[in-house]
């Protein structure tokens, strides 16, 4: 799956993109938030507080319970301010 | 005749508005300009999108402004990269026969932009820079749209 | 910087909004654009006004938006003498720190301007000439502003 | 007094203005409106009915019992369709 990270998410990461092989036992993005958390460092703290975090799949905003796929294109990005 | 660019470049209201004034029965346009404020302390701002979720998600946005309102056409320019204060951010047109129509469409698709659209802004102000914090507010603007 | 122009001569938007964006904080300009609609029948419209009145109530109603709302700056521009279908009739434009004040106040204006500004349309079609009658619905726009 | 009209009222009068001193026993607009329209010929049909009428007086909107006077600056006019 690529995983695509965005603004201040993108810059504590240090990278704006990753693909990775689906972890075993991630089912959902919530499964997938709590993976990469416990890579610890900057991933640990970017996941520390998932209210600052928002997710979408296959380019679509979704809520913390919504499936992942192997095939998927996932991104982590802050709450959007656009306009 | 909907239009979406994502552009570094800044945007003719004139030109947008002749266009969308050929799109059929027009008697109104109404148009956002939305531009960087001009605060004492900020330098600039730079604005960060997703490319492809963003085009996807404000098309959906003007599909469903197009099967609220009888619109004749709409347009949605939104820039990124680095702005200057007073620079234009962001431009949305809407054309249609009367002018409730163009104003309720125009300031959805606004609403929408603030709220969802993929794009994050930040600002450097006094040699620091500082990712725009989204404010509550914005939600709210999106939810007196909903119907359930 | 609130401007007021009664012109036989065209308008441009690019303009008004730019004038409109160095008045102050403003993040949001909200245009509207009426133009004659391309109705297959017409062949042109004129516009007669008020002279004087017309400028004294749109100053008045200008007044009164900028007390409801805190608006940095409106113009409105109003075309008269013969018009043909597709060109600019009216131009209501009003900056803002933020959107929906820009929004509601120029919907407020554009209410007004229809409902009560001394202007009458002459429609030419099919070599005969009639005068354009008023519509309640213009009325009932304008009531939603009224505060009792 | 001067008197304006505009758009049809002006048309079918075949003037757009007058001055006429206030005519005795007119106190308002609508006193004002029943003179004109007792002139008849274009005047007695223009002004039989308000229905299809509105007046100002010194470039305010007003209703038909408002009061005018010698100096006043009146109009009579269809309803506005501005915008």
């Amino acid at each position: 799956m690529t995983i695509l990270y965005f603004a201040w998410v993108r810059q504590q990461l240090g990278r704006g993109e990753e693909t990775i092989d689906l972890p075993a036992g991630v089912k959902t993005i919530g499964d997938l938030a709590n993976h990469l958390r416990q890579r610890g460092g900057a991933f640990g703290e970017a996941f520390s507080d998932r209210k600052r975090i928002r997710a979408a799949v296959n380019q679509e905003h979704v809520p913390w319970d919504a499936a992942v796929h192997a095939e998927d294109e996932v991104a982590f990005f802050p709450p959007v301010t656009g306009g | 005749m909907n239009t979406i660019r994502i552009q570094t470049d800044d945007f003719d209201v004139n030109a947008e508005i002749a266009k969308l004034k050929t799109s059929g029965d027009v008697g109104a346009v109404v148009t956002f300009t939305g531009a960087v404020r001009r605060d004492a302390d900020i330098q600039s701002m730079t604005l960060e999108h997703y490319a492809g979720m963003t085009e996807r998600e404000i098309a959906r946005h003007m599909t469903e402004a197009c099967s609220r309102w009888p619109i004749a056409g709409a347009t949605v320019i939104h820039r990124i990269g680095k702005l200057a204060p007073g620079e234009n951010i962001v431009l949305v047109a809407v054309a249609s026969s009367h002018r409730q129509m163009a104003f309720a469409a125009a300031e959805f698709l606004m609403d929408y932009l603030k709220a969802r659209a993929p794009f994050w802004k930040l600002e450097e102000r006094n040699a620091a820079s500082r990712w725009v914090e989204a404010r509550n507010v914005d939600d709210d603007g999106l939810s007196r749209w909903r119907e359930d």
